[in-house]
């Protein structure tokens, strides 16, 4: 029992508690959550180092053991300081007004998130990742009849996913006869050359787990779903942190069962299982198409959305294509690229979530068309969506353009040309939504409904500035993440790649960040310098030079008709119309719960036929004896 | 050692006892149901750590086995025993929340219920288990007949039909197994020489018939909709939750202990859990894919149970050390937690003024404490970690895919069962939970008697049980494993009792 | 329509049954080694020992000899289907007893109090000759229920042969059964046979086991417990077909003459 | 050759009262052919018990291991049981379906028709009938979609008083 179990253990107990004496002042709930998420800090700086200090926990009839893994630490670091920076936001979020009662559930689900990352054995996993699903399951269907509908729909696919990877766990214990992650993964890669196959089997049932965890794949529609429907303050969560444990998965058990040594010897021996398409193994292979074209079709719905928190769920999506895209390259590089894209898109997505919630805070709006002009009165929300967008949309000098380029070097590194187009269509025509929202929400004609509303409450300001410093420093020093991720790496087996505070060294080039993010810098400053000395500035309403002057409100045309934001990007939508109604998972997955329900309501029904069932059960019983005594 | 028949006694005394006080006082048939119980549980307790030190074969009339009847008392039935009054008295405890006035009679036959179901665990003998077998079956028919009007009888009709068509089969079988080996005692039965494979299929399907029907295995189950729709929640928690244990046991005996290979049934045991499997998986998919769309809660809750019942059947048939401790700690968990839900099912109804769970919409607004109960049993039957269901599940599916072959074909049913009921568990929760939409009118009767301590007492202790269970399984660990031993390798233990005189 | 229907189900159900039949006569007609139906002959039965009653000493079976007038046997009734059914397996007749018991219960939980309207009695013949026919009946239940160990009968027939008394009474002069009577009486005899078990239990230590000398086989008072306790089920059967009985004819009202 | 004519009769009773139970609707029928196939069952335990030339074993002269002319009491025994429970079982089947009877004003089983009521709210109040306040406020729909108007079921009356 040391740190790690007892954190865990405290901090659920912590959770159960607050739910039950804080019945009155849900307040206090959320500061329980606080001092989790605070308690959990502290814990990853002080287990810092300390790797590979294993903890296990006596169930009786298994046993749960931990690890402290530096990659798993490394996961654990930046989710809890992201999950500490939310819960200060969600503090002030939760007033008299928007508060809901989930902070209980929430704390339990930061022990779960601490179980996941040091999880050394299946079945520690295994039930930590029971118990954020149905915590967050919770949490996203807080008792609202919509917001159910996109619960259950979540909750249905992370069921799918535990069931896989029960599946899973089984089988990899039956093969290798361990629990434990690392050993048992060692132990499939020597299984290679004998049955390549009952590996594919497994990759896949993991695959499926953690696609369903990270909405890639076939899964991209959850997201929309729940972030749509969850407390504004957790979506953030949702979008920054859970999203990313099927990310941690693949890290964990699917990419290293593709390590060199084992593949090399399917190449010999396992024939097509063990080919290899330009140095990458051909599961991995298939895993990238499926991530790239996660990426562009998130991309395409994202354009089509007008709901900014869909939007946003789509945009993860598309980014969680990158980063399996990354991991598909199966190089030190590209799993680097990967985990650094993760903590960037946790940064940055978060910040972005956080300005959302704030902006819904104020006005409680979640269409875009009927905001706008926000920027006027909530500054510091707009810049952290500016600032936000800028790194998601990969430009200098914020987090998000590192970590891109990392991940297009990554690619290069294998000459996967074909793989490259769909990545830069999704990192290009990411602009257009991210623009939308940026116009649509914060700049264009101020609504007078919203025309006296107050900037963001202090507490979540500073949530919202602590993550832009954190953009910025990441954007031009990547070293402070990247030289721990690539010992981590290193540490894991991965192999290593070149990196100092400022620079990378990649595969065809190299650049310094901190040189272009003081160019970006100093070229902002400047222009700044300038608009403060030349004095030719003079401030016109938008809606002046909408109307060239003429008067509107005479033949009454109200302000807020001159923002254009609603089907902003029609011709776009008209587009990709026959696309988005002919490929659309989401109607299938519809068709089959509809098949199922009416299969339920029939076998119900001849539970009630004229005659009691003694028919069908006398002829089973003879079919059941023809087939035992005849054969 | 031959005391322990007690055990069996008290209710049956009880239920004797009945019609004559209950000229005395109104109250008396259930004070002294109660009390039965609370006797066997204390006595049981007494005994438990001799039992456990050497499992006693208890002789009827100074007769010994296979001539005599015998009863096996072993830790396995000693500790399904205590589950079974415990169960017993939780359920008539809770029924007193529903404030009906119950005639004498009704728990005359919820005694002679519970004794049945005491002797099933209990018996070693086979035409001994056909008697207790219908002594449980007249019991069930009369207590749900009078469950609601009108569909009552109806559903107690249909179950009785088809209970009386597997049982006289069963019957026959029992006639063929002793016209071919003389004796009728499992023990000896289970080390006999072996029979024709023909005759041995046969009989022991047969024989098996009336347990598939009451595991609710998937031809046999046409009786569930109109049994559990006309049956009172009490009764509704009894069917699933009390005689589910005796008869899960009995399949267990039977399968595992008197037909293996080198028992009478020799050669044809494989084929018989191929049987059994196969009926599992599909009573898995279909038990659960019946309960997915239903509205009715108790309904719901029964076809739940055939999906569990399923999950049991398989692990049964599969027949490994795993499987066995996975399906008995499934079987303790599925107990406790049905028993809740049916409490919960029943107060809610009679808060809601409803039987469906879509008219008992934001009911866990009102009674916070009910949802939460809800939802804790329903994660246990969905094998959520953190509570008492997933260890067994996790067991379960460990063995299956261990075992392979056709096993595999119950795993990818349990695993869809587990997302399907998943699914439904949920939708109802959040039903519970959910703001009403339309300002609901008053409860149709006055809350503090159905909400009160009568009702909320047993719910905790069985809300605590589970979660007990789910964070330390390690508990009842020794236990499970005495009673796997105790299944699995009958000639160590159960069939050692047994003098076979002149016999095979 | 419907008539074909049926008929195609009838097809069905006959196609069924008759598989059934044909699987199971091939099943125990089976060619394949291995015990089969009656390859237990009697000596290979648990019954033999039960007809030479040397189950306690099975080895005794090959040279004892059971005669009438011979005394402490392990069992004294002359009929052995009576010594099988109340002393050998005499917990399956306790949960016989209790199937009854029940039955009755659940018949007088269904059978809600009710009313019935007859127009007139029943006719002057009925009503003289009923009180003979029950005496009669009562007289030969008596007769089968103590002489269940020596001839075929007991408590069963016998009991139910005097509950037929009862129902005759009923019937002819239209007054509802005192219900309460019998339900006391029945229960009385179901925990006096509890009782005897008890006695057996705690004096011979094993449940129903016979505490009293068998005595002569052949005698009238013989068989130990086996007299006794079919006594008591005569009386309990009796009082439970009875109640049944009265449960089901439910009280009257008479209008008119 | 007794034995083989006990066996054949004793299955087409069970064969006879399998099929009625089969084939038939009305319940006091099924009832008959559960009986039928009851006393199919108790024959052919008896006639397993059967020896050629065995008589009734009770003895009324000496015997030993050398000449046993009885046939098996043990399955009598077993029948004389299984004739009671029987009993027991059709007493109790024929007071449910009294009761089914005075309900539904019908002897045949009908479907659920909450199954198929097209309306999804059809609230059924909870009542034990044997509470005996509320004996006749069985809030069940009686099956008014299949039935004559003209048959008004039992429980009407009885709330009619």
């Amino acid at each position: 029992m040391s740190l790690m179990t007892t954190s865990m253990l405290s901090v659920m107990l912590a959770g159960l508690l607050s739910s039950i004496a804080f019945r009155k002042v849900k307040r206090l709930q959320w500061v329980v959550l606080f001092a989790a998420a605070v308690f959990f800090s502290y814990v990853a700086v002080s287990l810092y180092g300390k790797w590979g200090l294993t903890d296990s926990l006596n169930l009786g009839l298994f046993t749960a053991s931990f690890t402290n893994s530096y990659i798993g630490w490394l996961f654990f670091a930046f989710s809890s300081g992201v999950s500490l920076i939310i819960s200060i936001f969600s503090l002030s979020f939760n007033d008299k007004k928007h508060i809901t009662g989930v902070a209980p559930l929430w704390t339990v689900l930061l022990a779960a998130n601490a179980g996941i990352f040091f999880a050394a054995d299946w079945i520690a996993f295994l039930v930590a990742w029971e118990l954020m699903g149905w915590t967050s399951f919770f949490i996203i269907s807080h008792g609202k009849e919509k917001s159910f509908q996109a619960g259950i729909y979540y909750f249905a696919l992370s069921l799918i996913g535990t069931a896989a990877l029960l599946a899973a766990i089984f089988t990899i214990q039956g093969a290798t006869g361990t629990f434990a992650i690392a050993a048992s993964v060692k132990a499939l890669l020597a299984l290679w050359s004998t049955k390549p196959g009952l590996l594919y089997f497994i990759a896949i049932l993991l695959t499926v787990t953690f696609f369903a965890k990270s909405a890639a794949g076939p899964f991209y529609m959850w997201p929309a779903k729940a972030h749509a429907e969850a407390p504004d303050d957790f979506s953030s969560f949702l979008s920054g942190i859970m999203i990313k444990y099927g990310v941690y998965g693949l890290i964990l058990a699917v990419i290293p069962m593709f390590a060199e040594p084992g593949t090399a010897a399917a190449a010999g021996t396992a024939g097509y299982l063990g080919a290899a398409v330009h140095g990458t193994p051909l599961y991995l292979y298939i895993l990238g198409w499926v991530a790239a074209f996660t990426a562009v079709w998130a991309t395409i719905l994202a354009i089509r959305e007008n709901d900014m928190k869909r939007l946003m769920a789509y945009s993860t999506v598309s980014n969680i294509g990158f980063i399996i895209l990354a991991l598909s390259v199966n190089t030190a590089f590209g799993i680097a690229a990967a985990i650094f894209h993760t903590f960037n898109h946790m940064i940055f997505k978060g910040g972005i979530f956080l300005s959302l919630a704030s902006v819904k805070f104020r006005t409680g709006e979640r269409e875009m068309h009927k905001l706008g002009g926000m920027a006027y009165r909530m500054p510091i929300a707009f810049f952290a969506f500016l600032l936000g967008i800028i790194a998601a949309a990969g430009i200098p000098p914020m987090n998000g353009f590192a970590s891109k380029w990392m991940v297009f070097q990554a690619l290069f590194s294998h000459k996967l040309l074909f793989l490259m187009i769909p990545a830069f269509f999704a990192s290009t025509a990411s602009f257009m939504y991210l623009y939308r929202g940026l116009h649509s929400i914060y700049l264009g004609q101020l609504s007078p409904r919203f025309a006296k509303i107050k900037p963001a409450p202090p507490l979540q300001s500073i949530a919202m500035i602590l993550l832009m410093v954190a953009m910025y420093v990441l954007g031009g020093w990547p070293g402070f993440v990247l030289q721990p991720v690539n010992s981590a790496i290193a540490n894991a087996g991965f192999g290593s790649i070149q990196v100092s505070l400022g620079s990378i060294v990649g595969t065809t080039t190299s650049i310094h960040l901190t040189v272009v993010s003081f160019v970006f810098l100093f070229s902002v400053v400047g222009v700044f310098v300038l608009y403060i000395l030349g004095k030719r500035r003079s401030h016109v309403e938008a809606m002046d030079t909408y109307t060239a002057g003429e008067t509107p409100e005479d033949w009454g045309v109200t302000p807020e008709q001159y923002h254009y934001a609603y089907r902003f990007y029609e011709p776009w939508e008209k587009m990709t119309d026959p696309l988005v109604d002919t490929v659309s998972f989401e109607r299938w997955f519809e068709n089959i719960r509809h098949n199922f329900a009416r299969m339920s309501r029939s076998i119900a029904r001849w539970t009630a036929m004229k005659r009691p069932a003694t028919m069908l059960a006398a002829s089973a019983v003879v079919l059941i004896l023809i087939l035992g005594v005849l054969l | 050692m031959n005391q322990a028949i007690l055990l069996l006694l008290f209710p049956a005394a009880a239920a004797l006892i009945t019609p004559a006080g209950s000229a005395l006082s109104e109250r008396f048939g259930r004070g002294l149901a109660l009390l039965s119980y609370i006797a066997g549980i204390v006595y049981g307790v007494v005994l438990y750590p001799q039992i456990a030190a050497s499992p006693a074969s208890v002789i009827v009339g100074n007769w010994k086995p296979p001539y005599g009847i015998n009863l096996f008392v072993s830790p396995l039935s000693l500790g399904l025993v205590l589950l079974i009054y415990c169960v017993a008295i939780v359920i008539l405890v809770s029924d007193f929340a529903s404030n009906r006035k119950r005639r004498a009679q009704f728990y005359l036959l919820y005694s002679l219920l519970t004794m049945a179901s005491v002797g099933l665990v209990l018996t070693a003998d086979l035409f001994n288990m056909f008697v207790f077998l219908e002594i449980a079956g007249i019991s069930t028919f009369a207590l749900v007949a009078v469950g609601r009007e009108g569909s009552g009888p109806a559903g107690s009709l249909r179950y009785l039909v088809l209970a009386q068509l597997t049982t006289l089969l069963m019957l026959a079988g029992i006639g063929l197994v002793y016209s071919a080996t003389g004796v009728l005692n499992i023990a000896s039965l289970s080390r006999f020489a072996a029979l024709n494979p023909a005759v041995a299929f046969l009989a022991g399907l047969l024989i098996l018939l009336p347990f598939f029907l009451e595991m609710k295995q998937f031809p046999f189950n046409g009786w569930i909709g109109g049994a559990y729709r006309g049956a009172s929640p009490a009764i509704g928690a009894t069917m699933s939750g009390l005689v589910t244990v005796s008869v899960a046991m009995v399949l267990a005996r039977l399968l595992l202990t008197m037909m293996n290979t080198g028992s009478a049934f020799g050669d044809a045991t494989t084929k018989i859990r191929t049987v059994v499997l196969v009926l599992g998986a599909a009573t898995v998919l279909i038990g659960e894919t019946a309960a997915f769309r239903e509205k009715e809660i108790k309904r719901v809750l029964g076809y739940s149970s055939a999906g569990q019942m399923g999950m049991i059947a398989i692990g049964i048939a599969i027949a490994s050390q795993s499987a066995v401790r996975g399906i008995l700690f499934l079987l303790v968990s599925h107990t406790i937690a049905k028993v809740l839900l049916f409490l919960v099912a029943g107060t809610s109804a009679r808060l809601s003024g409803s039987d469906r769970w879509d008219e008992m919409r934001g009911i866990a607004r009102r009674f916070p404490l009910l949802g939460m109960l809800f939802a804790v049993g329903a994660m246990t039957l969905m094998g959520i970690p953190l509570f008492s269901g997933f260890w067994g599940k996790l067991d379960l599916i460990r063995a299956a895919i261990a075992s392979g072959g056709l096993a595999v074909v119950g795993v990818v049913a349990v695993l869809i069962a587990t997302v399907v009921e998943g699914v439904y568990f949920m939708k109802i929760a959040h039903a519970f939970f959910e703001a009403p939409a339309a300002a609901k009118s008053a409860p149709p009767e006055s809350t503090k008697q159905h909400y009160g301590v009568a009702f909320l007492a047993p719910a905790l202790v069985l809300a605590a049980a589970t979660v007990i269970l789910g964070v330390l399984p390690g508990l009842i660990d020794p236990w499970l494993s005495s009673a796997t031993a105790e299944l699995l390798h009958p000639a160590s233990g159960y069939a050692a009792h047994i003098v076979t005189g002149g016999l095979q | 329509m419907k008539r074909n229907n049926r008929l195609i189900i009838n097809l069905f159900a006959l196609v069924v049954v008759l598989l059934f039949g044909f699987i199971s006569i091939l099943a125990v007609t089976d060619g394949r080694s291995g015990l089969t139906m009656f390859s237990a002959d009697l000596q290979h039965r648990v019954s033999y020992a039960f007809l030479l009653k040397s189950v306690s000493h099975p080895e005794r079976a090959s040279n004892a000899t059971v005669e009438p007038g011979g005394r402490d046997y392990e069992d004294g009734a002359a009929n052995v289907v009576t010594s099988v059914v109340v002393d050998y397996r005499m917990l399956d007749t306790f949960g016989e007893v209790l199937v009854l018991f029940a039955a009755a219960a659940g018949v007088g939980l269904l059978m809600t109090e009710r009313k019935r309207v007859v127009e007139h009695d029943a006719s002057i013949v009925v009503k003289t000759a009923v009180p003979l026919v029950m005496l009669f009946a009562i007289i030969t239940g008596a007769y089968i229920v103590l002489h269940g160990h020596l001839t075929p009968g007991g408590g069963f027939p016998g009991g139910a042969i005097i509950a037929s008394g009862f129902i005759l009474q009923f019937l002819a002069f239209r007054e509802s059964p005192k219900r309460l009577i019998f339900k006391i009486l029945e229960s009385l005899a179901g925990l006096g046979i509890l009782a005897v078990g008890l006695v057996g239990l705690f004096v011979k230590g094993s449940l129903f086991a016979n505490f009293i000398a068998t005595g002569t086989l052949g005698a009238t008072i013989s068989a130990g417990t086996v007299l006794i306790i079919y006594l008591l089920i005569g009386i309990k059967v009796a009082a439970e077909l009875a109640s049944i009985s009265g449960d089901f004819i439910g009280g009257e009202q008479r209008i008119g003459g | 050759m007794v034995t083989a004519t006990f066996l054949l009769s004793a299955f087409s009773l069970i064969l006879v009262g399998i099929f009625g139970m089969l084939t038939r609707k009305n319940i006091i029928r099924i009832l008959l052919a559960v009986n039928i196939l009851e006393t199919g069952v108790n024959l052919l335990l008896v006639s397993f018990g059967y020896f050629r030339g065995g008589k009734a074993p009770i003895i009324t002269a000496p015997i030993s291991a050398s000449n046993l002319p009885f046939v098996d009491p043990l399955p009598q025994a077993l029948v004389l049981t299984s004739i009671v429970i029987g009993l027991g079982t059709t007493a109790l089947a024929l007071a449910i379906t009294l009761r089914y009877y005075r309900r539904r004003r019908t002897l045949e089983f009908e479907p659920d028709e909450e199954d198929f009521a097209s309306v999804e709210g059809a609230r059924t109040l909870m009542r034990d009938s044997d509470d005996s306040t509320s004996v006749t406020e069985g809030k069940d729909l009686h099956p008014g979609s299949n039935v004559p108007s003209d048959r008004e079921p039992a429980g009407a009356k009885e709330r009619a008083k």
